[in-house]
This record gives C-alpha cells, structure tokens and sequence, in this order.
C-alpha cells in the first residue's frame, strides 16, 4: 500500500531505507541567550552539538522549561543562535526558515478562520501550487489523518487531538525533508496519544523524512524513536544519547516488549536528577 | 437560546403596555409622555410627509461618514501604536480620559479649520468612534498567537502578507467589537453634536421640538432613533453570531 | 518613570498641536495655551471657581455611586443567573449603544432642574456599561470556582462575597473606567443644558459670552482631573489583571 | 425660592434681577430669593420655569408663544426686555460693506433656524429688498470666528459679547435702527401659580421694576453686581450696560401690546406663528402695580 | 516524624494502618445522562458499582471524556446521579456535598485574588475556625507542601506545579476523611510529576484519608495506587479491577521494580482496546 502512495503521497521521492549515515542536519556549539527582565539575561540553551542523520526518528526530552523549544526554534531559523552554527542540508541557516524545513508547534497553530481543508491548503496555496496538484495533496493528507468527514468543519469544531493533526498534515503537505514537532501531543490523553504516536510512526516511514520530536512522555519517546537526547535543566544541554535500536517497521505494540521497560527505566533514572535540580527552581521561571 | 428570545420580546413588550397604561391613565402626564401608541402614530404620519427626510438622511449620512472614518482611522492608528510599545503606554492613560471631554465646546474651532458643513459634526462622531477602534485593535493584535506568526515564518511569508493573511483574521474578533462600538459611539457623537449645537439633523430637530412644546414630533424622532439604533445593533449582533459561530465562540 | 516622562513629552506635543490650531484659526476659535494657562491659574483662585468644581463632582459622585452599585447588582444578578443574562444582554447593548442625549428632555421632564437632573444624566450614562463589563465578569468566571465553594460549604452570600466578586474585580475596574468617563461626561452635558452651577455650565456660559480663554481654562482643569483619576484608575486595572494573568 | 431668567450669566436680562438680589430688594418685597435657574434659552427656560419649584421667570416672547401654541396654560404677567435693539451685524473692519443694502448677494450668518436673529435677518433684507445668502452658524462665537476667516461678510452679535470684542468688527447696521420696537422677554408664570399666588407674583415684579431703576440710576454699581454674579469681567460688564442704558434696554415691566405684535409679526415671517395671538387670554397686567 | 506531627497536622485523629476492610464511600448502580445539545442526551457515565474502603488509595484511569470527572462530580454530591445510590460513610449523598469530602479539581482551582497563605486560609475561615487555629493549620500545611518562601506570593507569581499545591493544601486543612483529586497534575510534565507523586502518598500516609485519584498517566496510577479502576470509553464503566499490592511506605523508586513494568503493561493492553474504541468517537465529543 505505502509503495502504492508513493510520488502521489507525502514522499518527494521514492527513498529505498535511506543512508543512515548522511547528516541532514548539523548544530555545533549552539547557544542561545535571551533578553530577560529588568536587563539580566536568559541563557536558556547550550552549547549544543547535534547530528541527525537522515531519515532518522530523533526525540528529546527533558524537563519544563529547559529549552527544548528554543532549540526547535533556532534549528529551524525561527531565532537566530547567541553562539554556535546550524547546517541543515549542507548550507547554513541564518535567522530564516529554509525550505524544506516543516515545524508542528506546541501550541495549537489551526488557523480559527479557515476550514479544515483550507487550513491544509494554506502553504500550498502560499507557495503557488497549482490548484489541481493544491487539491490532490490536501486530499490525501486529509484521509491520511482520517479527517475526511471534518474537511469543510472549522476547527473550532474539533477536538484537540484532531486540531493537532490538522497542523500535521499542513506541514505534511509542504513535503518537508525535516518534521520538528514540537510536543504535538502534549494536549493529549496517553491512550490518544498512542494512536497518533503510531500515524506518527506510519507517516515518517512513509515520506522517508528525518523527523525531530519533542516530548514530555518518556514512554512516548521510548516507543517511537530510534535515538533519544536527554536533556539538562535550563540552560538545556544533551547529556544522554539512547539509541533504541528498533526496526523500522514497527507501531506502539512494542511497548509490550522487555527492552521497552529498560529503556523508560533508565530515561526515569536519568530525569531523577535533573527533575531535583529543575524543581529547586521552578518557582522562579514561568 | 429560542426561549430567551422569546422571553426578551414579551418583555419589551410588557414594557411598552406598561408606558402605554401608565400614559393613558395619566400616571404619567401628557406633558412629560406621550403613550408609545400615539409616539408611533405620530412617527408614521412624519415619515409619510417626508417632513424629516432631509435631516434622517443628513444624520444617517454623517453617521456613516464618521463611522468609516473611525474604523479606518482607528485601525491604523491602533496598528500604528501597537508597533510602538513606548508610545502606547504614553498614550493609555489619555485613551482612558478620553470620553470625559466635552468634545462640543470646540466646535467653534472645528467650524474654522473645515467651515459651516457637515464635517465638524461628522468629526465629532468620529473623534467618539475612533478611540473605541484604536483600544480594540490594539487588543485584538496583542491577543494573535505568536505560534501564528512563527507559522507564517514557516511559510516564508513577507511582512505584509504575514500582516493580511494572519494578523488580520485573527485579530478579527476584537476589530469587530471595536467596529460595533465605533457605530455605536458615532451615533452617539453625530446625535449629540447635532443636539448640541446644529441647525439641521435628527439631533438638531429633536432639540428644536423640544424647544417648541411638539412634544408628539420630539417622542416621535426619540422613536425614530430608538427603533433605528435596535436594528442597526441586532444586524450587527447577527453578522456577528455568523461570523463567530464559524469560530465556534 | 520613564513612562510618566513619555506621557509628559505626548502631552507636550499636544500641546504644540494646540498652539498650531490657536495660530491657525485665531483666538475667537481657540485660546493658545499661555493664555488658557494664565486663566486657569485665576479660575483656580477663585472661591467661585471651587464652588463650581464642587458641584460638578459631587453630582459626579452620586451619579457614579448609583452607576456603580446599580450596575454591579444589576450584572451580579445577570451573570449570576444565565437565562435572565440572556435576555438582558442584548437590551443592555441597544441601550448602551442609544444616543442618551435624545433622552435628556425626558430627564428634564421626569426630574426637573438641578441637581437631580444631572446626577440621573450622569447614572444613565455610567449604569449600563458597568452592568455590561459585571455581568461578563460573572459569567466568565471559571465554574471550577463554584465547584470550589460548594466543596467548602460555602453559604450564597459567602459565595458572592468572597469569590463572585473578587473574582469579577479585575474587570470591574475596567467597566469602572469606562462607566467614570461616561458618567463624568453625563453630569457635563446635564449641566451645559439646564444648570446654574457646576463646570458644565461655565463652560457653557463662556460659550455663550464668547468668553474663550475661559472655556479654554475649564476644559483643560477638567481634561487634567480626570485624567488623573483615570490614570489611578488604569494603574489599579492594570495591578489587579497583572496579579491574574 | 429661584427664579428663572433666561441666558442668565450671558446676556443682559438678568441685570435687574442681579441688582434686586443683591440689594435685597426681594428680601424687601418678602422673597427669599436665593438664586437663579437659566439654561441656553428658548423653549428650554420655558420648560425650566415649569419644571422649577416657583413657577416663574423672564422667557423670550418666542418661547412662549410656542408653549402658548402647543396649548399650555401660561400667563405673560409683565415684559421684560421692551426691544431687540441691541442685535446688531458687524463685519471686519476693512469690509467694503459699510449698510445693510450692501448685504445684498453675500454670505450673512445668522445663529440657528427660526431663532430670533433669523427673524431679524429677513425682517432687515426685506426691507431693503435686497437678497442675501444666509447661513446658520449655530451660534455668536461661530458667527464671529466665520467673519474673521472670511466665510461670511456679517454675522449677528449682542452685549455683552459686543462689548468684548467692540474694537475688532465693524457694525453693518443695528436692529435699533432699522425696525421698529418688538418685545425680546416676558416675565410669564402657569395659570395656576397666578390664580394662587398672585401676592408672591406682585412682589417678584415689583422687585424687578426696583432693580431696573436701579440698573438705569446707578450703572457703575450695577457693572460692579453683574460682574459678581455673572463671574464676568466688570469693564466689559459696565460697557456693556452703558450700550444698553443709551437703548432703554430694560423696561420697568409695562405692556407695549403694539411691541408685542410686532414680535409676533416676525414670528409670522419665519413662520413658527401662524394667524395673530390674542393676548387677552394670556396676559394678566393685574399684578403689576 | 509522621508520628510527632499527628494531631497537629493533617490527621484528625490517629489512625494506625485502618481496618482495610471497612467500606467509606460506595456507589452502587450510579449513572450519569446530561441533558445533550438539541435536545438530546448525552451518556456520560455508568451504570457504576463501586466500594472504596476506608484508607485506601484507589486511582481510575480511562480514556479522555469517558466520565472520569462525572464519576468525581457524583460522588462528591457535586452532581445528582440520574439513577442509583451513592453513600458515604453510611449517609446517603444526594446533590449536597458532605462535609468530610475535599476536592481537588482538574482546572486551576487557586484564586488569584488571595495570597498563598489567604488561599490556604479560605476554607477555614469560612468555616468559622478560630484565628489561632486557622493559623496553626496553614502554617503546617504551608511547611509541608514547600510553600514556605511563597506564603506572601499570588497564584501568578507561582508554577502550574505549586499552584497545584496550593489548592491541595486548601483542601487538606479541612482535613477531609476522603480526598478526591481530578488529574491534579495533568498540566505538569511527567518529571515534576513525579515529584509530586511522591508527596502525595507522604500526605496520604500522613492523614489516613481515603483517596481516589484520576489520572491519565498510566505509570503514574500504577506508582501510586493500591487499586486501580479502568473505565471503559462513554459512557464510562469500570472494566477492570487491578491491585498493585504495593506496601504502605512507597514512592516513586518502585518504578524501577519488576513488577511496575508488569502492572503498566497490563494497563497499557487493557487500554488499547477502548482506546480504539474511543477514537472512533472522538470527532463528535469535545
Ligand atoms: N522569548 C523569550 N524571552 C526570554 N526568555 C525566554 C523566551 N523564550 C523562552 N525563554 C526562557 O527560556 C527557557 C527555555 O524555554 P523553552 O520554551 O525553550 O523551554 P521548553 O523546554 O520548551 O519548556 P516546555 O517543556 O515547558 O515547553 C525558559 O526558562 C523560558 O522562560
Ligand atoms: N455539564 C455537562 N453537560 C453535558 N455533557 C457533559 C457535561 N459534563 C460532561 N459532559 C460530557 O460527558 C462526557 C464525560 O465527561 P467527563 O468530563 O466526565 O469526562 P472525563 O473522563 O473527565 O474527561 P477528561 O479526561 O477529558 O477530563 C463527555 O462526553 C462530556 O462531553
Ligand atoms: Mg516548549
Ligand atoms: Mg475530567
């Protein structure tokens, strides 16, 4: 069926497994200090240094406010970095959002005022795809995450879960080589989050994109990704790197398995500290 | 909401019967009210001459001029000043003051810089229209998500396009308050400077009936204004319900 | 600080603006500042002057104390109580949204001269959106609130007095400043109609005798108060919504 | 008890009774007069004098016919200012209009529709025959600030405004001169507070004709009064009154009938009258002496 | 230390371990139908037959709108049920809430008009509790939920976290003998979680209440619990019933235990099905 799909789906073209080994994107000594209060400053990321491969499911988790967004955001050159450089497919990014590049926010980004279909749309229409291709796109993506009977709702109409997949799938429809997803599911009941944790893992095999997601759930990261980072309390730096070695094709039932169970353990173990030191602090920040 | 609805409307309507009652049997002087029955007759009978035609259409003329011109004038301006944070919080505490000002003892003035004409009404009506605009576009572009604004980084679009294709529909709902209080306010400013100080325009003619004991003509128009001010809000109201309802709020 | 030095320097430019207006449209349209300036220092020597003021705000007073306790029970009430909300709120818009001038023979007629005329002039324009601004209030007050006050045993007056109405406060203070405004403008408009005293009526009289530094003068000390109670007005609505955002 | 006097704190009606207050003349005649209730003019003073605890004031002859005509029970118990002399329209002073014939074709402001100036615009162009553009301004001051900028040629003015702004405008012509004497004020009260108060109503005018002698014997003093109570500059207040003295302004409150008529006349021309007024259903001279 | 704070602090009275068998509240054959949009009805719970013995901390999880919090609602007196019979501690509860029931709810329940200290406070006032007592009461709460340099502070100058905190503290200055607690650290992400976890089986030990915990986080019901009820999708039903067996003394290192894995696992299979279930409807609800 995937192979059915193929160049009329998600996938820019066919990509047969993928070269684990090329970097698709890169972040060497990447810090990021904001602007705070009363003149003091935020130094809220870094340094961090970061190679996805292509192709490569990454997640990162790490406690509340350690930034994790703030590394979405300048991975993405939706703010620039204080100190360090970014390469994303070989060229450096610079304070703007290069092509080919798809961000899921935290936040819920449904566009009130348009409908399901045209909320879709929107990118496409944006970059002066033509309507035939702007039509075959929106409706795939739209029986993909199953909102085929929402397609003409505002998303007011619709649940959390499904606002959620609506931003997905128009990001999706860019046919970005890199997801960022920012806690996509972070609304989310666990059991829901299961479900879309597997369409999740049914899309990334599809369109054969490196994806980066960011997470609170440790099972979550567990279950879906081939490498975790763990991330330090603010200011947010990798100090783990797990690899889960699972196959490719492969949904939430390997919760089921035995290394599932170690793999949590140990990401609880690793947050046991990080969680002390990020709460003596937490009636400060936020 | 049908039963509020339909409560609402008995309610008014008990309302007139009872001014009507209080009226007719002079618990209420002549003098004072006229019983809403004879308000309405008399109003019809106006209409029917054409008597009042010219200042109806004067009013409703100078209320839409002034009414265009405060939600184009406001929304600039509200733009304007939420780019600039410092000058906005310069400005808020005399927004704020802003309605205690008798605007009418400048009208002499206003009569100087745009001569004997419609516009230093029309002015007036848009100096109480405008202010309503400016805090509601404020409010409404403070309150857009930045997730959307990043969003359209994503998208690669420009300023101007982020500015028309985001920051205006999802400001909408604020500007459309700031539009309903800017009708509402530059009736109230038209109305109220023609009251004042005019020699033509339903305010002007209200006064002038008033002035002369036609207490019938005066409640008439005091109708006329009434009635003109409920339809006006409850297209807006119902504009507004559509528009939302979509938004789900 | 730095905020009340911009809104001095905007000030200043309003100022130049309205010496601009003076040297444009001449001195029988408009005073220039000095002028207006030097009269407003005698204005404020003058006991008659005080007498004025006096009269203006204490009818501002009454009509505020009855905008403000009438329209906090009346959207108490409202908000409190969803189908009568319902059926109110679009009245209270058409009436907020009436031009109340068109009432003001009815007020004369109803309430006679003086005093009473204008405190009435004042409510009618202060009650309703202060109503309007209570009853959104109560309404949007998180129902998770009540859940709360049932689980403390909480009686109907402990409910409206300790969580209704504090709740509501923020945007009290905000219907506060729209309602002051309002009415303050309501007790000037009754006192440039029928009146023989109060700052409605002085500016109306200098009107009348063409008498514009004088108007100038009035205005201006009126503009300063009331931005000044604004002001206090604002840095409390501002407090009390930084306190709950 | 107030009474009412219309453009109290404005114009000059108001003079005899400053003096009668502040001379006690009221305290004299058994009245406790202890202020005075105005409003912008017209109908409204004449709904003020209704609406007041004391039935009574001083209402433009205007006003009071057309609460006459809208059927309400009034008495006109004496006049009050016997002539609209005073009006007069000026021009800059480098105008070349120097007469009301050279009005003819030019923009004229008068204050609003149907107001007294109004009146006497068409009254003085038809005389002369001559036709001129006239434009409501809306008020005095807006007249004025119009002929400085130009937007009109003349416009209406009257003490003690003139005497404000005398060294600025020029006069075209004064209503004194050019139309014959017409009634401006009558004191008027309700039917019923006539029939039940007659000796309250005797001594409120007997006051009134005191404080105008007063007004006619001592103008410096009054100057000194009215500047008290009008909170108004006193040269300007003494200038005025001495303009106004020269025109017998105030009368001491005796029917002229012929004066009245000819007010009504006017009336008649902008047509806020219509047929004559029969004054022997509204005016009472009983209580005059 | 538990032992010199009894009397003073939370507990009402002594309670050394509890007759485990002794019954505190019980539902038998309770339903819930709202009145629906247009007419219609909605089923959100039931029918649910439920006994919760006294002292023991039972925890219900579910997928999201099953009817977790109407289950609360109706047991608290919050909500009459539509059919059958609620009893707690032998008294029928019918539409008032009785005294002895704390609630800690879902949303945000602190009032950001009122201090820590005059939040805590709020109950016992009301109440009538003499000053020196109400002092007495909040000072200890305060210490024991960390509150102490924040006592002066308001809600918005706290975390989601201590703002949680501060609604359990005014709830358990009432000393209730059973706390109901609806997802009270839904908004936190899982480390702090887990903090809090900790604390409230301190405090549950402590006050020898009953508790009954709604949770979305499997792993955290598993933690904490001695009992777990698993609801069906709406209209909610108890479909299972699992004991964890845990001892008294517990915390949050038990999630490295064998036997953690083996309840979650249990939980995560017994989900999956009414997960599915669920998401079939999830278009039409919220
Ligand atoms: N625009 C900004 N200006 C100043 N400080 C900021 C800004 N954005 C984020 N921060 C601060 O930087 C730190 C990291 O924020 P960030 O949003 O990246 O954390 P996070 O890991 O995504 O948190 P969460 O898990 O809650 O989403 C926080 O302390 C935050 O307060
Ligand atoms: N007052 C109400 N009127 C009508 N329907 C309601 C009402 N309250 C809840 N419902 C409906 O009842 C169902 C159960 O709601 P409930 O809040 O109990 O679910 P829940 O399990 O607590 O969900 P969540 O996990 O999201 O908190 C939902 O479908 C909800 O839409
Ligand atoms: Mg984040
Ligand atoms: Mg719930």
């Amino acid at each position: 069926m995937a192979a059915a799909q193929r160049g009329r789906g998600f996938a820019r073209e066919p990509k047969p497994g993928g070269d684990m080994a090329e970097v698709h994107a890169e972040l060497t000594g990447v810090k990021r200090v904001y602007p705070g209060a009363d003149g003091g400053s935020v130094h809220a990321l870094g340094p961090v240094d970061l190679k996805l491969a292509r192709g490569e499911f990454y997640s990162v988790v790490g406690p509340s406010g350690c930034g994790k967004s703030t590394l979405l955001d300048v991975l993405a050159g939706l703010s620039a970095p204080t100190e360090g450089s970014i390469l994303f497919e070989g060229r450096e990014v610079a304070g703007r959002v290069p092509p080919g590049i798809g961000v899921v926010f935290q936040e819920d980004a449904s566009f009130p005022w348009l409908t399901v279909q045209d909320n879709i749309a929107f990118g496409l229409r944006r970059a002066g795809t033509d309507a035939a291709e702007v039509d075959r796109r929106v409706s795939y993506a739209i029986g993909f995450m199953g909102l085929k009977d929402f397609r003409k709702a505002y998303p007011a109409q619709l649940s959390g879960g499904m606002r959620q997949r609506v931003c997905i799938a128009r990001t999706l429809v860019m046919q970005p080589r890199l997801i960022l997803l920012d806690e996509p599911f972070g609304a989310l009941d666990a059991q829901t989050r299961l479900l879309m944790g597997d369409e999740l893992l049914k899309l990334w095999r599809e369109t054969g994109a490196t994806v980066m997601l960011i997470t609170h759930a440790l099972d979550e990261a567990a279950m879906l990704s081939d490498r975790i980072g763990v991330m330090s309390a603010r200011p947010g730096r990798l100090i783990a790197d797990i690899r889960t070695e699972w196959p490719r094709e492969r949904d939430s039932r390997i919760a089921a398995e035995e290394s599932f169970g170690a793999i949590t353990s140990r990401l609880w173990g690793l947050l046991r500290d990080e969680t002390v030191k990020a709460a003596g602090m937490s009636g400060s920040s936020r | 909401m049908k039963r509020a609805t339909w409560i609402r409307t008995l309610v008014v309507i008990g309302f007139v019967l009872l001014l009507e009652g209080l009226c007719r049997w002079g618990v209420i002087g002549r003098m004072t009210m006229i019983p809403p029955s004879e308000m309405a007759d008399q109003l019809w009978k106006l209409l029917q001459s054409g008597r009042y035609n010219g200042h109806i259409f004067e009013t409703l003329g100078n209320v839409a001029v002034a009414f265009v011109s405060a939600v184009v004038g406001g929304f600039v301006i509200g733009s304007i000043l939420h780019s600039l944070p410092r000058a906005r919080r310069a400005i808020d505490p005399f927004l704020a003051t802003y309605y205690a000002i008798p605007f009418f003892a400048f009208y002499p003035l206003l009569v100087v810089i745009f001569g004997l004409n419609a516009a230093p009404i029309i002015l007036i009506g848009f100096l109480f229209g405008v202010v309503a605009m400016i805090i509601n576009t404020m409010n409404g572009l403070d309150r857009i998500p930045r997730v959307l604004i990043k969003t359209a980084r994503v998208n690669g679009l420009g300023p101007l396009r982020t500015a028309w294709l985001i920051k205006l529909p999802s400001a909408a709902p604020q500007l459309f308050t700031g539009i309903k209080l800017a009708i509402a306010y530059s009736f109230i400013g038209v109305i109220a400077a023609e009251f004042i100080m005019s020699t033509s325009g339903l305010g002007y003619s209200i006064a002038y009936a008033f002035n002369n004991f036609d207490n019938r003509t005066m409640y008439a128009l005091m109708l006329f204004i009434i009635t003109l001010v409920t339809i006006v809000n409850a297209f807006f109201h119902v504009w507004e319900r559509r528009i939302m309802a979509r938004r789900g709020q | 600080m730095r905020q009340f030095f911009d809104s001095l320097v905007f000030a200043a430019v309003l100022v130049a603006i309205w010496q601009g207006l003076h040297w444009f449209a001449g001195d029988i349209a408009i005073a220039s500042p000095g002028v207006t300036a030097e009269r407003a220092m005698v204005l404020l020597g003058s006991p008659s002057f005080w007498g004025h003021f006096r009269e203006t705000f204490s009818a501002l007073g009454y009509a505020l104390a009855i905008a403000v306790l009438g329209g906090m029970t009346i959207g108490l009430v409202l908000g409190l109580h969803r189908l009568s909300g319902e059926v109110a709120e679009p009245i209270l818009v058409s009436l907020y949204s009436l031009p109340k001038i068109t009432l003001y023979p009815l007020i004369l007629l109803i309430f006679g001269l003086g005093m009473s005329a204008k405190v009435a002039f004042g409510a009618i324009h202060g009650i309703i959106p202060v109503a309007i601004f209570t009853m959104g209030a109560v309404k949007t007050i998180a129902p998770v609130y009540f859940k709360t006050a049932r689980v403390l045993q909480l009686s109907r007056r402990q409910l409206v007095a300790t969580v209704v109405i504090p709740a509501a406060i923020p945007e009290l203070v905000s219907g506060l400043r729209v309602g002051f405004s309002l009415t303050l403008l309501g007790v000037l408009i009754g006192e440039m109609f029928a009146s023989q005293r109060g700052l409605g009526f002085l500016v109306m009289n200098a009107i009348g005798t063409l008498d514009v530094p004088t108007m100038m003068a009035v205005v201006l000390l009126l503009a300063l108060v009331a931005v000044m109670i604004s002001a206090g007005l604002l840095y409390l609505d501002r407090r009390l919504h930084h306190r709950v955002a | 008890v107030e009474v009412t006097v219309t453009h109290w704190g404005v114009l000059m009606y108001g003079a005899p009774y400053a003096v009668a207050i502040e001379k006690g003349f009221y305290r004299d005649a058994g009245i406790d007069v202890t202020g005075v209730l105005t409003s912008k003019g017209g109908g409204t003073t004449m709904r003020n004098v209704m609406a007041a605890g004391m039935p009574y004031g001083e209402v433009s002859l205007a006003a009071v016919v057309a609460a006459i005509n809208q059927g309400i029970d009034l008495k006109i118990v004496h006049t009050g200012v016997q002539t609209v002399g005073e009006i007069l329209w000026v021009t800059m002073p480098d105008s070349p209009v120097r007469t009301a014939a050279d009005l003819n074709g030019q923009k004229v402001a008068f204050t609003s529709p149907k107001s007294v100036t109004d009146m006497l615009l068409t009254m003085v162009t038809d005389k002369h025959g001559v036709s001129v553009d006239a434009v409501a301004a809306g008020g005095i001051g807006a007249g004025l600030t119009m002929v400085e900028q130009g937007a009109v040629v003349a416009a209406p003015v009257m003490d003690p405004v003139w005497a404000r702004f005398q060294d600025r405008f020029r006069p075209v012509f004064m209503v004194q001169d050019e139309l014959p004497q017409m009634t401006q004020t009558v004191g008027v009260t309700t039917a019923e507070f006539a029939r039940s108060n007659p000796d309250t109503l005797r001594a409120l005018i007997a006051a009134r004709k005191r404080g105008v002698a007063f007004v006619y014997e001592n103008p410096e003093e009054t100057a000194d009064i009215v500047a008290k109570h009008y909170e108004m500059d006193r040269d300007l207040a003494l200038r005025a009154i001495n303009n106004l003295i020269e025109l017998s302004y105030w009368g001491s409150g005796e029917f002229n009938l012929e004066a009245m008529d000819n007010m009504i006349g006017g009336l008649r021309i902008i047509g806020e009258v219509e047929g004559t007024v029969d004054w022997n259903r509204f005016v009472d001279a009983s209580f005059l002496d």
